[in-house]
């Protein structure tokens, strides 16, 4: 197990470097460059020029590349072309509001997911299988940004129970979490059913039956763990999505993360924070696939001999 | 054959609802243009944001057009945005994701790290590489639509054939001496069948959903042509004043992809080989 | 012989499928005394593995048990819940299976499915319980069981997987072993390998064994009674002795026909012509009738009764016509 | 049924709980920024009364009845506080830095850091006498080392900042005294006191912090220091943003003790925040919200006149447009009227009837541009196009509407049978296809563009308008020529006799209005701010410069 992980961290270094260098050039290639994203329409050239220049923007991209290469072993960022404070403090500020949004938003649709998914499956095709699967799929139909905003009217306005900017207390996190982790229950219920349907029919379950096991754990034991493998694939899927896909709703709920952090560095072409901010969030979402592939091999001895 | 899959696809009374909404609303991407008597772009700036009339069934937008014209014009650009996109983003996820899960090995490590690539790269960022490369427009958006689907379903069917592969039925092909493609599209494929549906039902819903946010960011389709997700945008801003002009396209998008969620299941139960005994 | 222990009474377990009701087992009815051996054959189609799977109530849906008693020690397992229904299961009444490679849950290790047993009868102990199951493995002929127990079932081989059922159904020591073709997936060496432990264990818990096959050689190794089951219905009943010797009813003598002898050589095997009919197209009379060299007006128009003869032999078959009707 | 109504009972009771325990228990305050400081208003989510917080330490005790904490909401957040270069709007730094001459809140310029002030018989030397006794944050006193400081970094031409080339018609500055400055411009210069008051450039700033930080002004509080009624005290950027009172303010105390920024970009949520009281007030109301906001109880919209404009430019570099007929053809293809009030009517804006804003010197009543259909094809006729011309229009959202009114000329222009092709850019692209002087990066037709300087001068058409930046060959935006033009901006420009001024921009109006059309004018725009009830004697200027010093927030 253990060199597997190794096998697969080693893995991880030659994508993170394809990754920057894909991400560097990329966004040098895309249309709009930051210095005159920054000053705005109807500057003089001669401000542009001058700024280009003191950001050695003007240089061969090579060598950009191999200063911005240097500077991360020495473990400095570079600066923000828009905030000129070092781009580590600006993602240091935002990482943690987006980690916890993604961990609670993943871990609320995955345990509502499992456990909504198991019941469908128990009663496929009864009343309670389709009326989970309609509702959780509600959630997952309705466009974000609809779905935040409805939960902003009815639990903000009409009710004025929960305050909707911001993230400085439990109850700012109300809304944007239920947004985050009903989006994806629906996924979740789905996967788990599907995946129980399978192996509910198997006939280890008949034996496990025929030596008197109570149908609970024969269910949320034998059965649960066997569909261990797709379930575990989409929690991982799940919090790659939020990593860096709660920009929506993070613009919505006026909430400083990752997500509004990436669409305004784009937006505003800010090269160091954007090439920074994608590492960061690849360097995350591939330790949390590496996991999701060790967790195969704990659950599913089969993998591990492969 | 057919007549069993009928019979059992029919117990699932949602998806059969579900079946019907589809049919609906593919039915008035094709032909619903030529009932509409108003022209989706003309524009009436006398009466804008008017609510429901006899004249204008669902009230105007913005500038005074009318909504049901253009959430009919609207269906048949966002439904070809999706189909088109996710049923060619699946096919290539499909492969990738048999090839990755059958060969293993190297094979596998190549295309997981490229799937990871591709799902740790902000989508947004690959929209607008897309639409600055290609410029902006319906048959971009198709392809943005297309390629943000391929990784979700390749590591769903690669996880499939995973668990599939190490069957005993899988092993007495290759014993056979089966080639590998054979065995793939006759063995493999067929058994992740379930799987695919799945997703590819989600994605075509979600597509639309992808479409609406390109748009958001004014690089989806180019106004002035109507597409759902524009028209939900712009209504947005006078959601509290009039709104019908959000909530309408709202539904359309959220009937839409729960009823390809639903049919999905339908198709799932009904298809799926093991449950010939059910 | 010991008192009775299982009666099953004019069982019937049908299938609601698309194309209606399919009657796999159709009033089938027979005796269990303790310590006894019953064989139950029959070609695969014949429901005998339905029958078996009746009497622990694990019949999957859309199957049903519409009609009949199982009573076992007087009481009829019909009446009962699940909640009873799992005390009987694996503590009184255990079953092994035919697909030793699907059998067992792939992701758990094999002790660990064992003291699982146990620990849901009542054994509150792990240690004991674990100490349990390496004794079980060592029975089944395990020489390892201490490293044994935390492999998985796909590192063992076919073989090796049936010794672990067989361990995992005797562990609580039940009344009654249902053994569904244990052997059928087997090669022949280790065929005899699992009769073998099947009788040993037979001697030392005392537990009598329903075993179900379509191989007549093993029923004639093992067996004390044989019940022959064809399309759904119980055709013979016999001691093995009597059976072998004098065959009454038309399908067993075919099948018996069908034998190949080591001392005789044949350039073709004897088959009975025809093939099972599917529950849909049952015919009216004697369902044997259209593949019967014996058959007559009678067969076809009428279902023969299941008679009892002097000898404690049943048949049912119009041939024999002269025994009393089933009364048992 | 009964077990199903059971399972219906543990799934609903499941989620209510894991939503209000879940969350809460897991990740608490945890946001990676600590709560903005301890006095900050309340996130009261019910709403009773909330008492004032104890303030900690300096300043009296507020009166009771007042709130010490002002929360408002801004659309966006600066980009940086250096007034040189800041390229946001003047909301914030109008708080930090004063200026030698400011536009007060009815827009007339009034004395600032500078009592007073005469120019010489040339014309070309303004005096200025300094205020004593003005301190900057700092501590450090204010005097002309710091307007010598300040007003030579703006005309730098190595190091250039955002107002090089609006403050390049000063040349020289002169210290006479600690409390005499005198600025030396090249040419006698009409609008200087316009320039000076309006523009950024005109923002002073403290020498010493000028030497020790020079570019790197403008984010932390440290290097943010001006002698205007607030002081920086804490920035998150994105996020919030605190300004604390500068008690020994030259005008006197500050009424409000903090000023907490907050941006929330999405329309939607900012008007949700002021109604559901999160915040106190808001800047830039979305027009469809107006009427809405207005009705609830407890809060009410205010609109003030603004500077600015929108219009979209002809790109003179195009060979369609030679010909002005063609241009004069396209404009009247267009009921600019009907647009403005359909997509502007809600915020009480009007279409344009001169090239720049009423408040504006040099502005002389024009008249909506003409709209007549035949005329336009006629036009096209003779100008060699009987059957109409295909033409391109770029835009961008980031100008309220801007895409909607693409929409709408479209359809107008149809029916004098011009197409229209609408190309929609992202923020970044728009700018840098706006900052390139180079055609081939430009290729369409007519492009959007804001219009409005707080200078209130007519000298700005000579910023867009004039062939070349004077002194060098670089074009304007949209490359327009016309000679006429060039030489009556550079007549009005160097002479301050008012009536030869007035005289010349009027010409000048009457060239790119119709004679030679430069571009199709929009609408004036407005300020549209939006307040709780609590909020009291609220001015603001063009600039959207708010008078929160003076301002009071009831507590209730």
């Amino acid at each position: 197990m253990l060199k597997y992980a190794i096998k697969r961290i080693l893995q991880m270094i030659p994508l993170l470097i394809a990754l920057s260098v894909i991400v560097f050039f990329l966004i040098r290639w895309i249309p709009g460059d930051p210095v005159s994203a920054m000053l705005g329409p109807g500057v003089p050239a001669s401000n542009i020029e001058f700024e280009r220049e003191r950001l050695g923007l003007n240089d061969p991209i090579i060598v950009q590349y191999v200063r911005w290469v240097r500077d991360i072993f020495q473990g400095d960022l570079g600066k923000s072309i828009v905030s000129k404070k070092p781009v580590v403090y600006e993602i240091s500020r935002r990482l943690p509001v987006t980690l916890t949004l993604a961990v609670g938003g993943t871990v609320i649709s995955s345990v509502l997911g499992v456990i909504l998914g198991v019941i469908a499956a128990m009663r496929q095709n009864r009343f309670l299988d389709n009326l989970i699967m309609s509702v959780s799929l509600l959630t997952v139909s309705m466009p974000s940004f609809f779905f935040a905003l409805m939960l902003m009217l009815i639990f903000s306005v009409q009710l004025g129970w929960l305050p909707s900017i911001g993230l400085n207390s439990p109850a700012h996190a109300v809304m944007p979490l239920l947004a985050l982790g009903s989006s994806g229950l629906g996924f979740m219920a789905r996967t788990t059913r599907s995946a129980m349907l399978d192996v509910i029919r198997q006939d280890y379950i008949r034996t496990s039956r025929s030596r008197g096991i109570p149908e609970k754990i024969v269910i949320y034991s034998h059965a649960l763990k066997n569909s261990m493998i797709p379930i575990i694939t989409a929690i991982g899927l799940r919090f790659g999505g939020l990593l860096a896909g709660s920009a929506v709703t993070e613009t919505v709920f006026s909430i400083p993360g990752m997500g509004k952090f990436l669409v305004d560095s784009v937006t505003k072409r800010d090269y160091p924070c954007l090439q920074a901010a994608i590492l960061v969030l690849a360097t995350i979402f591939i330790v949390v696939n590496t996991i999701v592939d060790l967790i195969y091999a704990a659950v599913d001895p089969r993998i591990r001999y492969e | 054959m057919i007549k069993v899959f009928l019979k059992r696809f029919a117990k699932k009374k949602l998806s059969v609802v579900a079946f019907f909404v589809l049919m609906f609303f593919i039915f008035i991407a094709l032909f619903g243009p030529r009932l509409c008597k108003y022209d989706p772009l003309d524009q009436d700036l006398r009466n804008i944001y008017a609510g429901i009339s006899r004249e204008h069934w669902l009230g105007t937008d913005n500038l005074g057009r009318d909504t049901l014209t253009r959430l009919v014009y609207g269906a048949r650009v966002s439904l070809g945005i999706s189909f088109s996109g996710v049923l060619s983003g699946c096919m290539i996820g499909i492969l990738l994701g048999v090839c990755a899960g059958y060969f293993g090995k190297w094979v596998d490590t190549v295309i997981c790290r490229l799937i990871d690539v591709m799902l740790a790269f902000p989508g947004l960022l690959l929209a607008i590489v897309i639409s600055a490369v290609l410029g902006n427009g319906v048959k971009n958006t198709a392809l943005a639509v297309s390629i943000f689907s391929v990784p979700s379903i390749a590591r769903m069917v690669r996880s499939v054939v995973l668990g599939i592969k190490n069957q005993e039925y899988i092993q007495a092909c290759q014993i056979v001496g089966e080639s590998n493609s054979r065995v793939i599209f006759t063995h493999v494929i067929p058994n992740a069948m379930s799987q695919i549906i799945v997703n590819t039902t989600l994605n075509l819903g979600s597509a639309i959903l992808t479409a609406s946010s390109l748009s958001f960011l004014g690089m989806g389709v180019q106004p002035p042509d109507p597409e759902w997700g524009t028209m939900l945008n712009n209504a947005m801003t006078v959601i509290r004043t009039s709104p019908i002009g959000v909530v309408m396209p709202g539904i359309c998008i959220t009937l839409v992809v729960l009823s390809f969620s639903l049919l999905g299941d339908g198709l799932r139960d009904a298809l799926d080989p093991k449950l010939k005994n059910v | 012989m010991s008192e009775k222990l299982l009666e099953v009474r004019n069982l019937r377990t049908v299938f609601h499928t698309e194309e209606g009701e399919m009657p796999a087992v159709d009033g089938v009815s027979f005796r269990l005394d303790s310590g006894e051996v019953l064989a139950i054959v029959g070609e695969s189609g014949c429901g005998k593995s339905v029958t078996s799977l009746s009497i622990l109530k694990l019949i999957p849906s859309p199957g049903e048990i519409v009609a009949g008693e199982i009573l076992y020690k007087g009481e009829d397992l019909l009446k009962k819940n699940t909640k009873e229904m799992n005390q009987i299961r694996g503590e009184e009444i255990s079953m092994i299976f035919q697909e030793p490679m699907t059998s067992l849950n792939p992701v758990f290790p094999i002790g660990h499915q064992i003291m699982e047993s146990l620990i849901y009868h009542g054994e509150k102990d792990k240690a004991k319980a674990k100490a349990r199951a390496i004794e079980m493995l060592r029975l089944v002929g395990f020489s390892t069981p201490e490293k044994a127990i935390s492999y998985f079932p796909s590192q063992l081989s076919g073989g090796m997987r049936q010794r672990v059922m067989i361990a995992m159904a005797l562990t609580c020591e039940p009344q009654i072993l249902i053994a569904d073709e244990p052997t059928t997936a087997l090669d022949v060496t280790i065929q005899a390998q699992i009769l073998r432990l099947l009788k040993e264990l037979k001697e030392k818990t005392g537990a009598a064994i329903i075993m179900i096959t379509h191989d007549l050689g093993i029923v004639a190794q093992i067996a004390h009674n044989v019940m022959v089951m064809y399309a759904g219905e119980a055709v013979e009943y016999a001691p093995v002795r009597e059976l072998y010797k004098n065959p009454l009813h038309p399908y067993t003598k075919g099948l018996l026909q069908s034998i190949p002898k080591i001392n005789e050589d044949h350039d073709t095997l004897y088959n009975i012509p025809g093939m099972v009919p599917g529950p849909k197209d049952y015919p009216k009379g004697c369902r044997f009738c259209p593949r019967c060299e014996y058959a007559g007006e009678r067969c076809e128009r009428e279902k023969p009764p299941y008679v009892k003869r002097a000898d404690g032999h049943r048949v049912r078959c119009w041939l024999y016509e002269g025994g009393e009707a089933n009364d048992a | 049924m009964k077990k199903r109504m059971l399972a219906c009972l543990l799934l609903t009771s499941v989620l209510l709980t894991t939503i209000f325990t879940g969350c809460g228990a897991k990740d608490g305050a945890s946001s990676g920024n600590e709560p903005a400081p301890e006095s900050a208003g309340g996130s009261g989510t019910q709403k009773e009364a909330e008492e004032p917080e104890e303030t900690d330490g300096g300043g009296g005790e507020a009166e009771t009845g007042y709130r010490d904490t002002i929360r408002v909401a801004l659309n966006g957040d600066q980009d940086n506080l250096d007034p040189h270069n800041n390229r946001t709007n003047s909301i914030v730094v109008s708080q930090i830095y004063g200026r030698l001459v400011t536009r007060d809140m009815n827009n007339e310029i009034v004395p600032d850091l500078a009592e007073s002030w005469e120019v010489s018989e040339d014309e070309l030397t303004w005096t200025f006498h300094l205020r004593k006794g003005v301190k900057f944050h700092n501590g450090q006193e204010f005097t002309a080392r710091d307007v010598k400081a300040s007003i030579e970094r703006t005309i730098d031409k190595v190091n250039t900042v955002n107002t090089t080339e609006a403050m390049g018609i000063i040349d020289e500055v002169i210290i006479v005294d600690d409390y005499t400055v005198q600025l030396v411009t090249g040419k006698p210069v009409g609008p200087f006191l316009q320039t000076m008051s309006g523009n950024l450039g005109g923002m002073m700033m403290c020498a010493d912090v000028i030497e020790e930080y020079g570019a790197d002004i403008g984010y932390d509080p440290e290097t943010v220091v001006g002698t205007g009624p607030y002081r920086l005290a804490e920035w998150n950027k994105e996020e919030n943003m605190t300004l604390e009172a500068n008690e020994d303010y030259w005008r006197g105390t500050p009424t409000i003790k903090y000023i907490e920024f907050q941006a929330i970009p999405d329309d939607n949520a900012r008007s949700i925040a002021l109604e559901t009281d999160q915040i106190d007030f808001m800047f830039r109301v979305p027009p469809s919200e107006v009427s809405r906001l207005n009705a609830v109880d407890g809060i009410h919209v205010e609109t003030k006149d603004s500077m600015s404009l929108h219009l979209f430019l002809f790109n003179m570099s195009r060979p369609i447009l030679e010909d002005p007929r063609i241009r004069q053809a396209i404009i009247a293809s267009v009921d600019m009227e009907t647009m403005v009030s359909a997509l502007f009517g809600e915020l009480g804006e009007t279409v344009a009837t001169a090239p720049c804003s009423p408040l504006y010197f040099g502005y002389k009543e024009m008249g909506a541009q003409p709209y007549d259909v035949e005329m336009a094809k006629e036009l096209l006729a003779e100008a060699g196009y009987p059957d109409g011309i295909e033409i391109s229009i770029m835009t961008c959202g980031i100008y309220n509407n801007g895409i909607e009114m693409a929409e709408v000329m479209k359809e107008m222009m149809a029916e004098a049978n011009i197409t229209l092709n609408i190309e929609v850019m992202e923020r970044a692209a728009f700018s840098e296809a706006m900052a390139s002087r180079n055609p081939d990066d430009q290729p369409w037709d007519m492009w959007i563009m804001g219009l409005g300087n707080m200078a209130l001068d007519y000298t700005e058409l000579r910023n867009f308008f004039r062939s070349t930046v004077e002194g060098t060959d670089r074009p304007n935006g949209s490359y327009y020529a016309n000679d006429e033009l060039d030489e009556l901006t550079d007549k009005a420009l160097y002479t301050t006799n008012e009536e030869v001024r007035q005289e010349c921009y009027e010409r000048v109006a009457e060239l790119v209005w119709w004679e030679d059309p430069a571009g199709m004018w929009a609408n004036y725009r407005t300020n549209v701010f939006g307040l709780n009830d609590r909020v009291q004697n609220f001015e603001a200027n063009v600039g959207s410069e708010v008078n929160f010093w003076q301002m009071t927030v009831l507590d209730q």
